[in-house]
C-alpha cells in the first residue's frame, strides 16, 4: 500500500486544475497569475520528486476509471512515465519563469497561461497514461491546448501556421484513434504492459499486426515529426519563443516519440516487433529523418526555423534508438529524450532572448551578439556543442550509447549515420557560434545591436537549462541521473538483458 | 427507498410542462417565471422517475387502468429516461439562456411572452413522445411537437424566419401524415397500435408498407439527407434559444421513434440498412461541403446538424442488420452528445451574434468586440461535435467505429473519419476568426462581453465534454428495462 | 340490393379521386377551394357508407366546413399574390408523378394482400363498454379508453392557437366585405338554431354519433357567423377571456385526469360511479374550448391595441 | 368486391395524389390542400380498417383515431395558413 | 309499398332538378345566370327530396328533423344566393368605376 495512492492524479491536477483559474483571472492580475503559475509548477516538481522516489522504491501506482464498458482511463506511474514526467515538471517550471518574463506586457495572458498549463497537463497525462486509450485522450488534448498557443499572436501568418498544425496533428490524432480502435478490436485491450500484449495476435494474424503498427506509427509519427509527417514543425515556429521551447523540448514532439516508445516496448514488445520485422523499417525512417532534418537546417537563415529543422533531426534519434532493438541503444534513446529536451529548450529560450533583447531573428544578423548578450550566448553555445556531441556534454552521452547499441545489434551503418549527422550538426551550429563570438557587428544588425535590457526572468532560464545539460552529461553515472534511470527502465523492457551487464558510460 | 411511488412519475413528466404551458399562456405577464418554474418541476419529476427506474427497472403506467392495446400505456425504460433527462436538462439550460436572449433590451414583449407557452408545449410533446408506447399516440405527440416547433421557428418574426418556418411546416405535416398512413396500415394488419403488438407481429406486406411509410415520414422529420432541405433555413433563422431547442431536441424525437420502430419491426433487408447508412454518409459529405461554404455562423451550425444526423444514421447502420441489436447504443450516445453540444453551440452562437451585432463569419475577426467566453463555449461545443476525447461525441464515435470495425464494415469507419475531418475543417474556419486579431481597427478591451448569460451555454458545452467520462454509467442506465428486449 | 350500392360506391370512389385531381389542377384558386369542399363532403358521404357517421360528421364540419372557411379567408388575404409564382420544371413533375404512382402501386398491393378481417379492438371495446360510463363506443374510446390521445389532441389545438396568435401578432387584416342586412337577419335566425344543434350534438354523443368535436365545430360556426357579420368584434380587453376559453378544455381534461388518480387509481381512471358525469364535464369544457379555438383560428390574429381602421366603411 | 376494398383503394389513391401535390406544387394554398388530401387518404384507410360487412358493427377505435386526426389536421392547417398570410404580408411590405 | 314508390319517385324528380341546376351552373354564361339556375332548381330539388325522404321516415321525430333541415338549407341557400349576387354587383360597380 502507498500512503498517497492518488499521487499521480494530484500531479495531473497541478496543471489541469489551475487552468480554469487562469482563464478566469482578469488580464491585469499579473501578480496573482504568476504566483499561481509558479506555485503550481513548484508544487509539481516536489510531487514528481516524491513520486519518483516512491516508484524507485517499487511502489506501484495504478488508477482506473471506466469510461465505456471494458474501456478504462488508466493512470500508472512506471519508471518510463517518471522519466518523461520529471522532464516536463522541471522544464515547465523553468519555462513558466521564462514565459512570465517574455509575455510581460503582451495581450491575452490569461488565455496564454490557461492553455499553457493545459498543455503541460496533457503532457503529464501522456506520461502517466496506462493504456493507449488514455494516451490518445491526452494526445488530443495536447493538440487542442497547443493550437491556441501556436496562433497566440493572432496574425494571418500565425493562423496559417496554426491551420497547418491543426490539420497535421488532428489528422494524426484521427489515425491514432483508428489504431487504438484496431488494437482494441484485435487484442481486446489497450494496456501498456512490458513485453507487449500482441504476442498472440502476432502469431494468429501477423498481417493485421503489421498493418496496425503502420497505422499507430503514422499517428504518432506526426507529432514526432518523422518524415514525411514533419512539415508542420518548422512552420509552427511562428509561435512565441516559450511556446516553441515547450513544443520542441517537452510537449508535442516528445509526446510522439514517447508514444512510439510505448507502442514498440509495451504494446508490441520488442521481441514481437522484431519478429514481425517492424523495427528495421522504423529505423530506416528514423535515419532518413535524421539526415533530412539536418540537411534542411543547413540552409535556414531564420534562427528558430533552423532550430526547428534541427529538432526534426534530433528527435528521431529517440526513434532510432528504439528501433535498433538493442538494450544499449534503448538507453541512448531514453537518455536522449531528456538530453534533447534540455538542449533544445536552452537554444529556443536563447533565440527568444536574442529576438527580445536585440531584435535578432536571423542567423545573418547574429554577428557579434555574443558580446552583447554573453550569458544567453554562453548557454546557447553550450547547448549547441552538446548537440554536436562534444564530450562530456549531454548530447555525447546519448550518441555514444546509440552508436554502441548499433554495433551491438550488428547495425554498423548507425556509426556512419551518427558521424554524418554530427558533422551536419556542426555544419549548421558552428557558423552561428562563429558569428556570435568572432565576427564584428556589422551594418546587417538591426538597431546596431542596441541592447534592450531583458529581465532576469528571461536571462536566467537558459542558463539554468544549460547547467542541466552540463550536469546531465558530466554526472551521467551519478545516482538519479537521467542515465541511471534509463538503465532501470531498460531492465524492465528488456527482461533478458541483465542490469549488471550494461556497460558504464565511459 | 423513499416513498416515491405515491406520485405516478411518468404522468407527472408529461403533465408538469403542460400545466406550465397553460399557466404561462393564460397569464402572460408572469410567463417567464411560471415557465421556468414548470421546467424545474419537470426536471424534478424526471429525476424522481430516473431514481425509480434505477431502483425498480422500467416503469409502466397503464393510463385509465385499461392497459394496452385498448388503452394507452406510458413506459419509462432506461433509454426513455436518459432521453427525458437529456431533454429536460438541455431544456432547463436553454430556458436560462432564453431569459437573457429575450430580455427586454433584446426582444419585444410579445416574443418573450409567446416563447414560454410554445416551449412548454414542445416539452410536453417531447416528454410524451419519449414515454409513448403506442404508434397513434406517437403521431399525436409528433404533431404537438411540430406545431410548437414551427411556432418557435418563427418567433423572431423576420421574413426569412417565416419562410423557413413555412417550409418546415410543410415538411413536418407531410412527415406526420406519412407516419399516420403507416399507422393506418399497422391497424389494418394487426388491429392494435401498441408496441407489444408490433413486436409479436409476423411479417406481412401491410407491415412492410407501414414501416416504409413511417420511416419515410420520420426521415423527413429528422432531416436525413436528401430530405434535409428544410432544416438549415429553419434552424439558422430562428432565434438562438429556439434554434438550440430545435437542433438539440426536436430532431432527436423522430430519431428516437425511428430507433424504436426499427427495433420492433426489423428492417426486412440488409440492403435497407446499408441504404440508410449511405444516406447518412451523403449527409456527412453534403452537409460538410455546405458548412464549409456557409457565410453565416448560425447557418454553419445548422448545416453541422445535418452532418451530425448523418453520422447518427451511420451509427445506426454501422454493423449491418445483425448489429442492430447493439448499434442503438452508439446511436443513443450520439443523440445525447449532439443534443447537449448543439444546444450549447447555438446558444453560444446567439451570444456572439448579440455581442458582435452580426454573425457573418468572414467579418467576425474585424470586430473589436470579442465575447471571449461565448467563443470559448463555442470551441468546447465544437470539440464534442468533432468527436475529440474525452467528449460524449467521442464516446459515441468510439462505439460506432468499434462496432463497425469488429463487424468488418470498414466503409463506415472511413465515412466517420471523413466526417471528422470535415467538421474540423468547418469549425476551424470559425475558431480562426475568433482568434485572429490583426484585422481590426481598434484594440480589444479585456474580458469583453463576459456575462452571466454565458453560463447556460458554457455549462452545456462543458457537460458535452465531461459526460464522455460518464459514458459507461449512461450506457448501463440505458439498458435498464431492456429497451429492445423481448418484453416491452 | 347490394350490387347497385356497390356501383354507387365505385362511382363515389372515382368521383372522390377525380375531385382530388381537380383540386390540384384547376387553375382558379377560388374554384380550387370550392372543389376541395365538394371533395370533403363526398369523402364524408363515403364514410357514411363505411358506417362511420361520427367520422363523417367530423369531417364535414371540421375537415371540410371550417377548413374551407379558413382557406377562403386566407385566399381573401393573399388574393394579390400571383397564382402560380414559378412553374415547376416538367422533369420534376414527371419524376414525382412516377414516384407517387409507384407509391400508390406499392401501397395498393400491400392493401390488397391484407385481409380486412382483423378482429381489431372492437371486442375489447364491447367488453369494456359497461365500465366506460357512456353508451356510444366512439365516445367511449375518445374520452375514456384513449382519453390521453384526446387530451393531446386538444393540446394540439391549443398549440395551434398559440402559434397563430404568435405568427400574426401586430398585423392588420384586410377588411372583410360587408355582408348587408339580409345576412344579418339570417344570422339572427340561424345563431340560436346552431347553438341548439351544437349542444344537441354534444349531448347526444354519449349515446349516438356526435360528441365534443362535432358539437364544438358547429358551435364554432356561431363564432364565424358573428365575426363575418361583425356582430362581434374582438377587442384587446377580451383577450383574457379568449385565453381562458382556449385553455379551459385542456385544463379541465388534464385536471380531471390527474385528480381521479390516487387511492389506488391511475390517472384517467374515472371512478365507475362518476364516470359519466366526469366525461360529460370534460366533454362540455372541451366543446367550449374547441368552439372558441376554432373561431379564433378563423379570425387569426390576436386582438391588439393597435389602431385598426375598420371604422372607415 | 366490397365497399371496404373500393374505398381503401380510393383512400390510397387520394393519399398518393396528395403526396404528389405536396411534392410538386409551389403555390402555398395548393400545397396545404395537397397535405389535407393526404390526411383524408389516411383517414380513408383507417375507416376502412374499422369497417365490417354491414350486419356487423364497425370497430370504433379507428373512428376515434380519425376524428382526432381531423382535429389535428385543422390545427396544422390553421398554423400553415397563418404563416402563409404572414409571409404574404411581409413580402408585400418589402416589395413596396 | 305504394308509399315507398311515391317516395322514390319524389326523390328521383328532386334529383333531376338538382342535375338540371348543376347543368345550368356549368353551362350558363355569367354568374347571375348561373345563380338563377342554381337557386331555383336546387330549391325545388331540395323540397322534393325532403318530401320523399319524409315519406320514408319511421317516426314523427324524424319528420320534424327533416322539415328543420329543409327549412335551414332553404334559408341558407337563399342567403348565399343573395350574398353572391351582392358581391357580383359590387365587383361590377368597382370594375365600372
Amino acid at each position: 500500500m502507498t500512503d498517497a495512492p492518488l499521487l499521480p492524479l494530484f500531479i495531473l491536477l497541478t496543471s489541469l486544475g489551475i487552468a480554469p483559474l487562469l482563464f478566469a483571472l482578469p488580464e491585469r492580475s499579473a501578480g496573482l497569475r504568476t504566483a499561481i503559475n509558479l506555485g503550481a509548477a513548484g508544487l509539481k516538481v516536489a510531487l514528481v520528486a516524491w513520486l519518483s522516489w516512491k516508484v524507485s522504491q517499487g511502489v506501484i501506482y495504478d488508477l482506473r476509471f471506466t469510461v465505456l464498458p471494458g474501456l478504462e482511463l488508466k493512470l500508472q506511474a512506471d519508471p518510463l512515465a517518471i522519466l518523461f514526467i520529471a522532464l516536463s515538471a522541471v522544464l515547465w517550471f523553468i519555462t513558466t519563469v521564462y514565459s512570465v518574463g517574455y509575455l510581460e506586457k503582451g495581450p491575452h495572458r490569461a488565455r496564454f497561461f490557461g492553455f499553457f498549463s493545459l498543455c503541460v497537463g496533457a503532457t503529464v497525462g501522456i506520461a502517466l497514461a496506462g493504456n493507449l486509450f488514455t494516451f490518445l485522450i491526452f494526445y488530443e488534448l495536447l493538440t487542442l491546448a497547443t493550437y491556441p498557443l501556436v496562433i497566440h499572436r493572432g496574425t494571418a501568418e500565425a493562423l496559417r501556421a496554426g491551420r497547418i498544425y491543426l490539420i497535421y496533428t488532428l489528422g494524426g490524432g484521427l489515425v491514432l484513434l483508428l489504431g487504438t480502435l484496431g488494437l482494441w478490436v484485435l487484442a481486446g485491450s489497450t494496456d501498456f504492459v512490458p513485453g507487449g500484449i500482441l504476442s498472440d495476435v502476432a502469431v494468429a494474424a501477423p498481417l493485421a499486426a503489421q498493418l496496425l503498427f503502420l497505422v499507430l506509427i503514422a499517428g504518432l509519427g506526426v507529432k514526432a515529426a518523422l518524415v514525411p509527417f514533419h512539415a508542420w514543425l518548422p512552420i509552427a515556429m511562428v509561435a512565441p519563443a516559450p511556446v516553441s521551447a515547450l513544443l520542441h523540448a517537452v510537449a508535442v514532439v516528445k509526446a510522439g516519440a514517447f508514444g512510439i516508445m510505448r507502442v514498440v516496448y509495451e504494446v508490441y514488445g520488442i521481441e514481437t516487433a522484431q519478429a514481425l520485422g517492424l523495427t528495421a523499417p522504423l529505423a530506416a525512417i528514423a535515419a532518413v529523418t535524421i539526415l533530412y532534418g539536418s540537411l534542411r537546417a543547413l540552409s535556414q537563415d531564420d534562427i528558430k526555423r533552423r532550430l526547428a529543422w534541427s529538432t526534426v533531426s534530433q528527435v528521431s534519434y529517440i526513434t532510432l534508438g528504439v528501433a535498433l532493438a538493442s538494450p544499449i541503444a534503448a538507453i541512448g534513446a531514453l537518455a536522449h529524450l531528456i538530453h534533447q529536451g534540455l538542449m533544445k529548450i536552452t537554444m529556443f529560450m536563447a533565440a527568444g532572448n536574442l529576438a527580445e533583447g536585440l531584435g535578432v531573428k536571423k542567423v545573418s544578423q547574429m554577428n557579434g551578439v555574443g558580446r552583447a548578450m554573453p550569458g544567453t550566448m554562453a548557454a546557447f553555445t553550450l547547448a549547441a556543442l552538446a548537440m554536436i556531441g562534444l564530450p562530456p556534454l549531454a548530447g555525447f552521452v546519448s550518441k555514444w550509447y546509440l552508436a554502441t547499441g548499433g554495433l551491438e545489434a550488428g547495425q554498423g551503418w548507425v556509426i556512419a549515420l551518427l558521424l554524418g549527422s554530427s558533422l551536419l550538426n556542426a555544419g549548421y551550429f558552428l557558423p552561428m557560434l562563429h558569428r556570435a563570438w568572432f565576427v564584428e557587428p556589422g551594418a546587417a544588425a538591426p538597431d546596431g545591436l542596441a541592447h534592450r535590457r531583458i529581465g532576469w526572468m528571461l536571462a536566467a532560464p537558459p542558463l539554468a537549462t544549460a547547467a542541466l545539460v552540463l550536469i546531465a552529461g558530466g554526472l551521467a553515472n551519478a545516482p538519479f541521473s537521467p542515465l541511471e534511470w534509463t538503465r532501470f527502465i531498460v531492465a524492465l523492457e528488456y527482461p533478458q538483458a541483465a542490469f549488471d551487464d550494461l556497460p558504464e558510460a565511459f | 427507498m423513499t416513498e416515491l411511488p405515491t406520485i405516478d412519475w411518468p404522468t407527472a413528466v408529461v403533465f408538469a410542462p403542460l400545466a406550465g404551458a397553460i399557466l404561462a399562456f393564460a397569464w402572460p405577464r408572469r410567463a417567464a417565471a411560471l415557465g421556468l418554474a414548470s421546467v424545474l418541476v419537470t426536471a424534478g419529476a424526471v429525476a424522481a422517475l430516473a431514481l425509480q427506474v434505477l431502483a425498480e427497472g422500467a416503469v409502466l403506467t397503464r393510463l385509465g387502468n385499461w392497459g394496452a392495446p385498448l388503452g394507452i400505456d406510458l413506459r419509462a425504460d432506461g433509454l426513455s429516461t436518459v432521453l427525458l433527462a437529456m431533454t429536460v436538462g438541455v431544456g432547463a439550460f436553454v430556458s436560462l439562456g432564453a431569459l437573457d436572449s429575450y430580455a427586454p433590451a433584446r426582444a419585444d414583449d410579445r416574443t418573450r411572452r409567446y416563447f414560454w407557452p410554445l416551449w412548454l408545449l414542445l416539452l410536453t410533446g417531447l416528454n410524451g413522445a419519449f414515454l409513448s408506447t403506442d404508434v397513434f399516440n406517437l403521431y399525436v405527440m409528433l404533431e404537438v411537437i411540430a406545431l410548437a416547433a414551427v411556432g418557435l421557428t418563427v418567433l423572431g418574426g423576420g421574413r426569412a424566419a417565416v419562410r423557413a418556418g413555412l417550409d418546415y411546416m410543410y415538411a413536418s405535416i407531410l412527415g406526420a401524415l406519412l407516419f399516420l398512413m403507416g399507422v393506418g396500415f399497422v391497424y389494418l394488419e394487426l388491429g392494435r397500435l401498441d408496441f407489444a403488438g408490433l413486436i409479436a407481429a409476423e411479417p406481412a406486406p401491410a407491415l412492410t408498407a407501414a414501416l416504409a411509410l413511417m420511416i419515410a415520414g420520420l426521415l423527413l422529420k429528422t432531416a436525413l439527407f436528401p430530405l434535409h432541405f428544410w432544416l438549415p433555413g429553419a434552424h439558422a433563422n430562428a432565434t438562438a434559444p429556439a434554434s438550440a431547442l430545435l437542433s438539440g431536441l426536436v430532431v432527436k424525437v423522430s430519431l428516437y421513434v425511428f430507433l424504436r420502430l426499427t427495433q420492433y419491426m426489423p428492417l426486412p433487408d440488409e440492403l435497407l440498412v446499408t441504404l440508410i447508412g449511405a444516406l447518412g454518409a451523403g449527409a456527412i459529405l453534403w452537409g460538410g461541403i455546405q458548412a464549409l461554404r456557409a457565410e453565416r455562423l448560425k447557418l454553419l451550425v445548422a448545416w453541422s446538424t445535418v452532418v451530425q444526423i448523418g453520422l447518427i444514421f451511420v451509427a445506426f447502420a454501422r454493423a449491418g442488420q445483425v448489429g442492430l441489436a447493439e448499434s442503438w447504443k452508439a446511436v443513443a450516445l450520439l443523440i445525447l452528445a449532439h443534443a447537449v453540444a448543439k444546444a450549447g453551440m447555438f446558444l453560444a452562437a446567439g451570444r456572439i451574434k448579440d455581442e458582435v451585432g452580426h454573425d457573418r463569419i468572414a467579418d467576425l475577426d474585424r470586430s473589436p468586440i470579442r465575447p471571449t467566453l461565448a467563443q470559448f463555449t463555442f470551441a468546447l461545443a465544437a470539440i464534442s461535435l468533432i468527436g475529440l476525447p474525452p467528449s460524449l461525441g467521442f464516446a459515441g464515435k468510439w462505439v460506432l467505429m468499434e462496432g463497425a470495425m469488429a463487424a468488418g464494415y470498414w466503409h463506415w469507419v472511413g465515412v466517420t473519419m471523413i466526417g471528422t475531418l470535415f467538421s474540423v475543417a468547418y469549425f476551424s474556419r470559425v475558431l480562426a476568426s475568433f482568434l485572429r486579431f490583426d484585422r481590426m481597427r481598434s484594440p480589444v478591451a479585456e474580458h469583453q462581453g463576459w456575462a452571466l448569460a454565458d453560463a447556460a451555454p458554457l455549462i452545456l458545452a462543458l457537460s458535452a465534454l465531461g459526460l464522455g467520462l460518464a459514458a459507461a454509467p449512461i450506457l448501463a442506465f440505458m439498458e435498464i428495462g431492456y429497451p429492445f428486449g423481448a418484453t416491452p | 340490393m347490394v350490387e347497385p350500392l356497390l356501383l354507387f360506391d365505385a362511382l363515389l370512389g372515382l368521383a372522390i379521386a377525380a375531385l382530388a385531381v381537380a383540386v390540384l389542377t384547376v387553375h382558379d384558386r377560388f374554384a380550387m377551394i370550392v372543389l376541395f369542399i365538394v371533395f370533403g363532403l363526398m369523402s364524408a358521404l363515403a364514410w357514411v357508407r363505411l358506417s362511420a357517421p361520427d367520422v363523417a360528421l367530423a369531417e364535414a364540419a371540421i375537415g371540410t366546413g371550417l377548413t374551407g372557411a379558413l382557406l377562403l379567408t386566407t385566399l381573401h388575404h393573399i388574393r394579390a399574390a400571383p397564382a402560380a409564382p414559378v412553374p415547376v420544371p416538367g422533369g420534376v413533375v414527371v419524376a414525382n408523378l412516377g414516384l407517387c404512382a409507384l407509391i400508390f402501386g406499392g401501397l395498393a398491393f400491400a392493401f390488397l394482400l391484407t385481409p380486412l378481417q382483423a378482429p381489431g379492438l372492437a371486442p375489447a371495446v364491447a367488453q369494456n363498454m359497461a365500465a366506460s360510463g357512456v353508451g356510444h363506443p366512439v365516445t367511449a374510446v375518445l374520452l375514456n379508453f384513449r382519453a390521453y390521445d384526446t387530451l393531446m389532441e386538444v393540446v394540439v389545438l391549443l398549440a395551434a392557437i398559440v402559434a397563430v396568435w404568435m405568427v400574426e401578432r401586430g398585423t392588420v387584416q384586410a377588411p372583410a366585405p360587408v355582408l348587408g342586412e339580409i345576412y344579418r337577419g339570417f344570422s339572427r335566425l340561424a345563431l340560436p338554431a346552431i347553438v341548439v344543434i351544437g349542444s344537441y350534438l354534444l349531448w347526444v354523443g354519449a349515446q349516438a354519433p356526435g360528441g365534443a368535436f362535432q358539437g364544438g365545430a358547429v358551435l364554432a360556426a356561431v363564432g364565424l357567423l358573428l365575426l363575418l357579420g361583425r356582430l362581434y368584434r374582438p377587442q384587446p380587453a377580451h383577450r383574457p377571456f379568449a385565453r381562458a376559453g382556449f385553455v379551459l378544455g385542456t385544463a379541465v381534461f388534464a385536471g380531471v385526469a390527474l385528480l381521479v388518480a390516487g387511492g389506488g387509481r391511475l390517472p384517467f381512471e374515472y371512478p365507475a360511479a362518476h364516470a359519466k358525469t366526469l366525461i360529460l364535464l370534460i366533454e362540455g369544457m372541451v366543446t367550449i374550448s374547441i368552439a372558441v379555438t376554432l373561431a379564433a383560428l378563423f379570425h387569426g390574429r390576436e386582438p391588439e391595441a393597435v389602431p385598426v381602421s375598420e371604422k372607415s366603411e | 368486391m366490397t365497399s371496404g376494398l373500393i374505398f381503401g383503394l380510393t383512400g390510397i389513391a387520394v393519399f398518393a395524389i396528395g403526396l404528389f401535390g405536396a411534392l410538386v406544387m409551389v403555390e402555398p394554398l395548393r400545397r396545404v390542400l395537397a397535405l389535407k388530401l393526404c390526411s383524408v387518404g389516411a383517414g380513408f384507410l383507417l375507416v376502412v380498417g374499422a369497417w365490417r360487412e354491414p350486419p356487423e358493427a364497425p370497430d370504433p377505435v379507428p373512428h376515434a383515431l380519425v376524428i382526432t386526426g381531423i382535429v389535428v389536421m385543422i390545427s396544422a392547417t390553421a398554423v400553415a395558413l397563418a404563416l402563409i398570410r404572414r409571409l404574404h404580408m411581409l413580402e408585400r411590405d418589402t416589395d413596396d | 309499398m305504394l308509399l315507398d314508390l311515391l317516395a322514390l319517385a319524389l326523390i328521383a324528380v328532386g334529383a333531376f332538378f338538382f342535375v338540371a341546376g348543376t347543368i345550368g351552373l356549368l353551362r350558363f354564361p355569367d354568374t347571375l345566370c348561373r345563380l338563377h339556375a342554381l337557386t331555383k332548381a336546387d330549391g325545388l330539388g331540395l323540397g322534393l327530396t325532403c318530401l320523399g325522404v319524409a315519406l320514408l321516415a319511421g317516426t314523427a321525430g324524424e319528420v320534424v328533423r327533416i322539415v328543420l333541415i329543409w327549412f335551414f338549407v332553404a334559408t341558407s341557400s337563399a342567403v348565399c344566393g343573395h350574398l353572391i349576387a351582392r358581391h357580383v354587383r359590387r365587383a361590377a360597380n368597382a370594375g365600372g368605376r
